[in-house]
């Protein structure tokens, strides 16, 4: 199992992808920094790990299995996270 | 009820007639709001020559149909109908199209400006811009 | 701008397109909202098999105007449009079709609800309904 | 010269005529209770003398040559006065 992480629109340009899996057990930011835990990160780790430690940014959207969260959502093996700027649809 | 998101042209005064005549029994409904947001050739100064509409393939779909529901839950309406344009867009065609029917027109006026403001603050859409010197992000 | 008063039946969405297409230059607007008042085939818990609607000839055309001109000189709208059926009506047939385009969609939903709020409390229109047991005026 | 008195909807039936003239010379309202004037009445005035000096009730609404008016609104020689109920359309 692993999880699976998208960008959309600018932020998929900014970041140079826009999917991007990786194995919970490979963590480096996991097993370096944290905790040992066996089954979750949050969804701010998730970024970290993906974008090299960079901050957040702040008008950044997240979502978690298509429904939007927060940065501390956790997240389970298996699960697809997303990560997109401010909508500009209608 | 109905969500749809398509990547083909869409008439929405036809798509409103055929949506009523199959699915809403005439007599039954007094009021019906609709909303029609259509691509402009000029934004914010600039002369658009075209736009690309990217989403969340099942997100998008999935918000959606939550808002639908909200409405419907909200408001004393019989029936929403959102369609939304995705892909390559030229200058005077639609985007967008939200309607609701109710008895009375405060309701069907209500839930189709909830519907819309909603869909435009939270639903996953984004929206780029094709000018003479380039392309741009609306998100910025 | 166009105020029609018809004792015809008249189909909504076909006027919208048709209006659409003849009158505004596409890519210059990018928001149309629009109101549909339909016959129920109920009132206040009764049956109702059809309506007589009485207008006041010259003078319910021209608050309609007056209306519509006010709309374009307090929004920044670009068009409006009016419809309305007088004499006999069925239920399911429409009644009333206001529309109003514009820039942005604040704008388009903020003269739109205007429109038909103040056509309802201030055009001389008058409906009567037939029901099973007789006809009443809506006026009392 | 005539002033034209309309009447609409459920008032219509009520005060049983659509319309009707009256010649300002003929009042008899005009000539017998009030000062003499030559060129006008107010519109509470031409209500009272086509409906036998009944009082206008409270909703009804009236019109002067087609515009929304007042009940002393003047009326001249030559105008269309309305007189007709709540309205109920759209």
């Amino acid at each position: 199992m692993a999880i699976t992480i998208k960008f959309f629109a600018s932020l998929r340009e900014q970041v140079g992808k826009s999917e991007v899996q990786i194995e919970l057990s490979r963590f480096k930011f996991f097993k370096e920094k944290l905790k040992p835990r066996t089954d979750s990160l949050t969804v701010g780790e998730v970024w970290a790990q993906v974008c090299d430690n960079s901050p957040l940014p702040i008008h950044i959207l997240m979502a978690v299995n298509k429904e939007y969260s927060k940065q501390d959502t956790r997240v389970q093996d298996g699960d697809e996270v997303a990560f997109f700027p401010p909508v500009t649809g209608g | 009820m109905k969500v749809e998101i398509t990547s083909k042209i869409f008439n929405p005064w036809e798509e409103l007639q055929t949506y009523e005549k199959t699915l809403i029994a005439q007599g039954k409904y007094g009021a019906v709001a609709t909303f029609v947001g259509t691509m402009r050739d000029y934004n914010e100064g600039d002369i658009v020559q075209a736009m690309f509409l990217e989403h969340y393939p099942g997100m998008t779909e999935k918000y959606l149909q939550t808002l639908s529901e909200t409405a419907l839950q909200r408001w004393d309406i019989f029936e929403t109908l959102i369609i939304h344009r995705i892909g390559e867009i030229k200058p005077g065609e639609t985007i967008v199209l939200v309607a609701t029917w109710a008895g009375h027109r405060v309701p069907a006026f209500e839930a189709c400006r909830f519907l819309i403001d909603e869909l435009k603050s939270r639903a996953p859409f984004w929206k780029q811009e094709t000018l003479s010197n380039g392309v741009r992000w609306l998100d910025q």
